[in-house]
């Protein structure tokens, strides 16, 4: 059925620890939460005088947005202070990668602002500049060409969402991220990731990026020929690769169906009219229904004419296409058809939808427990994205969750979104490149690989994995305050993915705070080992500093656990025992003395009492 | 190659080798500007760059100014200002440039509105005989039955919000002035809820000239201030008109009114006195400031006012000077750089002799308000000036200083 | 009957018939001032009065300044002002006469403490001279180990303090000036506390000059406020000096200090550059300014620090005046009327017009700071007027607006 | 012992009804508190350069004041921003009444600042002028002279003091005060009395005079040949007597203990020491000893030299004189050898104090209960006082409670506690005479009796003691308000008084919310009283407006208890039960035609029944 070749693209977003893009305050937050306000979104006309049709959409949902006000944040992002003047930074970075793809850096940056509705932006817009066109980058499945390289503002943090009312953190918005595009020439996803890779290490070897858990974030796009679908903010290499062979699962066999639907309605005549139903539940068994019915929702069913079978059997899903569409307007109970009976729905009850609906041969219905409000809406929105499935065209936005399928998210934006950021000047890029001229250009990959290991004694296997995971810029930072690339690599390669493995992610400044506080009281492994653990269970630097567990047993302590023990264990069983005992981290050297002095002890003591 | 497309024309260009290709916006000063099919704008030196195709393209009429009469409603007038800006491809900034429609877009309110355009400029561009035409435009309309909503730049906004309370010396309906400090092409404007309280608060009748703008940096609440009691007090946040003492008059929060403070209501008449002197200056006393600079200042005035420092206070070196303004006929009112609190010219000796060489001073009155009293008071009660200025003709003077 | 008694006699004098017995205090204008024995004075008209007798009584010397070297203290320097104020029997209003120690009766502080009169006027008559003075004097107390505290009036003071903040280029100790909003002469004076609070702050070391004011009405709270981000909100109450967005250093209640902000600690060594170029001049830009008053006011100035509306704007119409004087060789720095947050040209047509024509803005610095600024960098570092201008020097401009 | 002839003075101080002195504020709060602030008041050299005594004793005690921000003060009455203009009815007041004594008016007001350090003006002075000197007024037993007519401001109204913490209400700070002073003229306590009334009745009749509980307070000048004393703030002309006779009493026996306590110690030799004594009292069942002890009090002794037997017995209380003044350190307890043993102290305890203090022939003790670090200031101010009393300077400024008797309050202030209000230019009267001329002198007692009689139609007697007790001012506001001559003195001259007596007072403004309301709904006299009591009982306004039971019964109501009542009752009876059944007014005419209704259909039916 398809006969169009894929094509693939990426859209690569990583953030630059340069500070914010347009204002003075720093990336990281010290405190998340120093004041919070509201704020609506209103929609004007763009530049061009006609609405954008994403933005749109995301209107319709008439929210309320409030907005934790993080002590890395000022007016700027408050929306109410104009940006001031662009981070020359930031900007060098951007040059200096764009140079290194080979692209076009154009002489001028006009910042442009991109319209967003959903709340990530507290101005309603993102701002964003078009740095360079053109390009590639070399991989192992041929060249894949780069379109563009922007400079724009990370959006806020989103923290949590309840009905109309969304929460972000002002803590992430404004951080540099510079996005690098490519044409759609990568041809599969083992090729995707690759390319992935090779674009993230250009990025970060102009030393402005530092791998952690929003660093970095991949669109891809995929086409089978049936409109681009944007696959948005995957996070990790891996999932590049789940998602695209998700996706293209999922496109060929909704295509399949529309074929099959299409026979089925010459018409293509996809009315939704969602009639009220709750009289045929009032006594039913169905845990969905009075569940959803408890918070106040109203049964409604349609017709879905011809589409009996094709909303979930076999390889059919078109049924999951309505749901992920109604899930954001908060509606959770959707049945249909193919599923049942089932659900704790009745034959009766089944019986009287039928009697009401009428459907055809072929015809299959839904039921969706909603707010009446929201029927007109609701209505028209699946009925839109059914035609425009029907026609072939699943041109849309989709995200990723960690299983690898994707899921829809919003229309696909149109064009005109866009309009140029009043509140900043043409910003001229000559003295950047004069800049840019004399840093020379990035280190490759391999050169890199090979300095890290010759420069800081470290393997050269060690060296390629903090190469490979973006990780040289934390190693080189990090070294630099404690002065011990085995202790450095270590943290980074073994310490850190095992603790963040079994319980939780370490912020990446309380992984400079850690290395600081070791520096400073001259703290060994252990100690570093226990503080990041403390951290990575969630607690507050300020918690680590003051707890005892990170700070070695001193001598006089040692001496009375070991005073208690059996002498005869070995070394190893001690350490092992005190360990189990006391959590706390054994300086070994110290512990080593103190045996020998027991053993001469005993000596001692057994040629008294001989 | 000047003038070879034409804002909108899709044009292709060669440029450092590349092809650009997308929608002439604007050439000036070197800079050909692009807008690219992926949105996003271009700047190309025109030295480097070459037309390679230009299509015309024929743009609607942007006449979309959607004026529209009404009687005994709402009626908005713009004026201009941040509420009224778009963008301005000339020099890339916001200038005004008026659609007032496309502002209620959003609002299901458009059946008892009429709107109207009466001037399109920024605030700062304001004068005295725009104040008078604003209160000829809004008399009109009060006669009509209407309520008038100002659509006005913030800067100024105290400045011609309290001209036109002078000379209103009665008004039959409200008169409200309102503006925005983000402009209404962003998402995040605050000119929708300005509007939207604005309209609410003229049911509430006040018979005063008074200012709606955002309470806080929340898109949650609104106040109704005083004209005479208005202040901006910050450059950019969204509640930088303040009432200064006991101007709040009433707020809004998610749509519910409250009363804040005592104010006149509406009366049955309107009186308009449509006339300004404007030989009035306003000026800033800093230490050190050179005798004959006031005396330049006053040429060709009839009032001064100075903001002093303190209760009320310039230099000994400078009073003298006062003295022969003064003598010259040139009314000098002595203000506060303060802003907060009474002037009082009885607790220093330097106020003291300020007084004796003929300074007026006036309680709390604001510079600003000051200066526009002034003029109104020239030109409607030249003869009983200093005893007019001490008196509070509009709210603008607290008998009873709270804060 | 001029001078037949003077102050402190004792007179009986015949009045419209009765007989009238005190203390002879004045007598000025044609009115008699007499104290009577139950405390009240009674206001005579000359011409009806009749001195019956007049019992010369000899006053004791008032020099009792008990001014005190110190090194390695806290020495207070008093230049005049409120809390330096007392009856002025001539025109029967306050005015500065000095007595630093009856300010410290209260406190059982003084061991620790020197006193030094090295001024003794109004504050609204501080020049920039004065201000070299008040530095030199400072530097020489800074020099013997000693924290200086200056006692000053409060309309100026951070005219003054902003002044001696740019020419102290780094300081050994902590400069503090304090001053009082209730002259000392009346039990309910704000001086005492503040005075104690600048003591009890300059044991902070801070290396910036900083002014200590009442925090609230209360006597219970003081605050440490950077010179550069102070200024006057209100004529008459205690908490009058605020910190405007990110000036509060420091705060104290109860005896309690505790730290606001940062800070720059003190330096080894003290390093001054008394030097101030007075060729600058402060202007107030008001709606209908016509063109001509802008460069009557910059002749023989060398900067002109204008205070705009908004975001930093005057009218269209004076634009090109400003072009000129700055062609001339004026620097014209935009400041807003606003007062809090930043000046920003690039929003507006008018401000992208203004930068044009050469004007420099420096984000949120207040204009009597930009002022004080204006004369430092003329004198100091004139070359590079603009650049240094934009650059905060002393905190003056905040890389963050947080409020 | 007293050969000198009694000399008695007063000072009317009567408050103006004409709106605050020195701002625009009203004299009535409708709330009292809506912040609050604190102040210390610090002391500084006078006018002459010397510091006042009286104003030195009260800062000894330092202080923390709190203000309670009323809703009629502004930041005047804050000392936050100095005086406005002088209210000019206040000084027309001032003129009138000063004229109508026959005083020489001066030319110019010269505003004067009397330091005043207690706390009750937050300036820590209260503003004050001398309007006028000389005049008099002519009583039964002859004239007597007007000193000195000031117009001044009231203080703030104490609410609390507990220990150093005071705390005002600023509603009555500013409000004018006329005090007028008369020389030593009068003769005993009756020809006091009559003094006042007659001057209070002058300035009643100037029209800015609204009785009210704060409204008038006095001070009694007098002396046996003692020196001065002042006893302060005598609010009801009775006290005036009984407060005079007392103190006649107190210096009298006073002056013979003093005799006696010289002839026992001719040196003189007051020496208090007081000395640490808990340790005698570790294990006291003493009440009074504990309860201090429980609040961190210690226990103290002095001998008191040659005072045994003076302290009390019989006449003598000296004891009293020293209790007085310790009270105002906060001491409580305060016991002393005259009536020890007692209040639980046991003789081996007395015994073990003997031995400390070694009491001579004639000797006492004492004990107080005290904080260590008051010590210092208390012996002080002990032997001060006692040395004082024994060189028969009895003056000082005193208190009368309501049982007449007076206690010490501070000393006698000096002249020098004042000194210009620099804040207040000369203020010229000339103006206000031209004005005073036109309005006519004041009518006189008799002239003002004989007119409300006539013109209000209501009896001579109601007018003489409308009069007679200064509420002439409001019958004629009331009167005005409800235009019923009647009502109104029936109100001022039974319900209220009566009210007053057996529930609570009554707030002026209150009573005119009455009228206003009684007037705007057409209510009777029933309601109004209803209302009245309900205010006396402590309600607000508001509640009493809300409150059904001010309203009469309707017709209706009427109607249903009457057809439950027994026919047989007579029209007395049915009030009565309805009275005490409802609690509300009843209108009569309405219940009359009713009753006269039933009997008519009694009839009736009677006849149908026939």
């Amino acid at each position: 059925m398809n006969s169009n070749p894929i094509k693939i693209g990426l859209e690569i977003h990583m953030q630059l620890d340069t500070g914010k893009l347009f204002c003075r305050c720093g990336n990281e937050a010290e405190k998340e939460s120093i004041s919070t306000f509201v704020r609506k979104l209103s929609l004007v006309s763009g530049e061009m005088g006609t609405t954008d049709r994403a933005a749109y959409y995301e209107k319709e949902r008439d929210r309320e947005f409030h907005y934790n006000v993080s002590d890395n944040s000022c007016l700027v992002e408050i929306d109410e202070d104009p940006p001031h003047e662009i981070n020359q930074d930031a900007l060098l970075t951007a040059v200096r990668v764009a140079r290194a793809f080979g692209s076009n850096v154009f002489d001028h940056l006009c910042v442009m602002r991109k319209i967003v509705v959903d709340g990530s932006n507290t101005s309603g817009f993102q701002r964003t500049s078009l740095v360079a066109t053109g390009g590639s980058v070399a991989t192992s499945s041929g060249t894949v060409r780069v379109s563009t390289i922007c400079l724009e503002e990370d959006s806020a943090r989103r923290i949590s969402e309840d009905g109309r009312k969304a929460v972000f953190g002002l803590d992430r918005l404004g951080i540099p991220l510079l996005e690098i595009a490519t044409e759609p020439d990568i041809r599969d996803a083992d090729h995707a990731v690759e390319t992935a890779r090779m674009i993230s290490f250009i990025v970060a070897s102009a030393g402005h990026f530092k791998r952690s858990a929003e660093a970095i974030r991949q669109d891809v796009n995929i086409s089978l020929g049936f409109g681009r679908v944007e696959i948005k903010g995957v996070s990790k290499l891996s999932l590049i690769g789940d998602g695209i062979r998700s996706e293209i699962g999922r496109q060929t066999s909704l295509a399949q169906a529309v074929s099959v639907l299409n026979s089925r309605n010459p018409g293509k005549a996809y009315d939704i009219k969602l009639i009220e139903c709750s009289e045929i539940f009032r006594n039913t068994k169905s845990k969905v229904i009075l569940g959803e019915a408890s918070s106040g929702k109203i049964a409604f069913c349609s017709l879905l004419k011809g589409m009996d079978g094709l909303l979930k059997k076999g390889e059919f899903r078109l049924g999951r296409e309505i749901a992920d569409l109604v899930k954001l307007f908060g509606v959770k109970g959707l049945l249909h058809s193919d599923e049942l009976p089932g659900y704790g729905i009745e034959k009766d009850e089944l019986e009287k939808i039928r009697a009401l609906l009428k459907p055809g041969e072929g015809d299959a219905f839904m039921i969706v427990m909603t707010q009446p409000d929201l029927i007109h809406v609701l209505s028209k929105e699946i009925q839109n994205r059914l035609s425009k499935i029907a026609d072939l065209d699943f041109s849309e936005t989709r995200s990723v969750s960690e299983d690898g399928a994707t899921h829809f998210l919003r229309p696909m934006p149109g064009g005109e979104r866009m309009y140029p950021e009043t509140d900043i000047p043409l910003i001229g890029l000559v003295p950047v490149f004069q800049n840019a001229e004399a840093m020379g250009p990035l280190e490759d990959m391999r050169s890199l690989v090979d300095r890290l290991a010759r420069q800081y004694g470290i393997s050269r296997q060690d060296s390629e994995v903090l190469v490979n995971e973006f990780k040289s810029g934390s190693f080189l930072e990090l070294n630099s305050i404690i002065g011990d690339p085995r202790l450095t690599a270590r943290v980074l390669l073994q310490t850190i993915p095992e603790l963040e493995r079994t319980s939780g992610a370490i912020a990446y400044k309380d992984l400079v705070s850690t290395f600081r506080l070791a520096k400073e009281k001259g703290l060994k492994r252990e100690s570093v080992e226990a503080m990041l653990a403390m951290c990575s269970h969630g607690a507050s630097f300020d918690e680590v500093k003051k707890s005892p567990i990170i700070y070695p047993l001193s001598e006089e302590e040692l001496k009375q656990i070991l005073s208690r023990l059996d002498p005869g264990m070995s070394q190893s069983q001690i350490i092992a025992r005190i360990r189990k005992e006391t959590g706390r981290p054994i300086n070994a050297q110290v512990l080593s003395r103190l045996l020998d002095r027991l053993k001469d002890q005993e000596k001692k003591s057994g040629d008294g009492s001989a | 190659m000047k003038e070879k497309a034409s804002f909108g024309d899709k044009v292709r260009l060669s440029y450092n080798g590349a092809e650009i290709e997308g929608t002439f916006i604007s050439h000036e000063s070197g800079i050909i500007t692009v807008k690219l099919k992926n949105g996003y704008n271009v700047a190309l030196s025109d030295d480097r760059a070459e037309y390679l195709s230009v299509t015309r393209v024929k743009r609607l009429s942007e006449d979309r100014n959607g004026e529209r009469e009404i009687s005994g409603g709402v009626i908005l007038l713009a004026t201009g200002g941040t509420i009224a800006s778009r963008v301005d491809y000339a020099t890339g900034a916001v200038k005004p440039h008026y659609d007032i429609s496309s502002l209620l877009g959003e609002a299901d309110i458009r059946e008892k509105l009429g709107t109207k355009v009466i001037d399109n400029i920024l605030s700062e561009n304001v004068t005295p005989e725009k104040w008078i035409l604003m209160a000829e435009h809004t008399k009109k309309e009060l006669d009509k039955g209407n309520h008038v909503i100002i659509l006005h730049g913030t800067d100024t906004m105290t400045y011609s919000a309290s001209a036109l309370s002078f000379m209103f010396e009665k008004q039959s309906r409200s008169i409200i002035f309102t503006g925005s400090q983000r402009s209404p092409d962003r998402p995040s404007s605050d000119a929708f809820e300005n509007i939207r309280s604005a309209i609410t608060f003229s049911s509430l009748n006040v018979g005063e000239v008074s200012i709606c703008m955002h309470d806080s940096r929340s898109d949650l609440s609104e106040r109704l201030i005083r004209a005479t009691r208005s202040r901006k007090m910050h450059t950019s946040r969204r509640d930088a008109i303040r009432d200064i003492d006991g101007g709040g008059l009433a707020g809004i929060r998610n749509g519910k009114v409250s009363i804040l403070g005592e104010f006149r209501p509406a009366a049955d008449e309107t009186v308009l006195s449509a006339k300004l002197d404007n030989r009035v200056a306003l000026v800033y006393f800093y230490p050190g400031m050179e005798s004959g600079i006031l005396s330049r200042i006053a040429e060709k005035k009839k009032a001064l006012v100075v903001m002093g420092t303190g209760l009320g206070h310039v230099s000994e070196a400078i009073i003298s000077e006062i003295r022969g303004i003064a003598r010259d006929g040139v009314h000098v009112v002595m203000t506060s750089q303060c802003l907060q609190g009474n002037v009082n010219l009885n607790i220093y000796s330097t106020g003291r002799k300020l007084k004796d060489a003929g300074v007026i001073s006036a309680g709390d009155i604001l510079p600003e308000v000051a200066f526009t009293k002034a003029m109104y008071v020239l030109a409607n009660h030249g003869e009983n000036f200093g005893e007019t200025m001490m008196k509070s003709l509009r709210g603008e003077i607290s008998a009873r200083l709270l804060n």
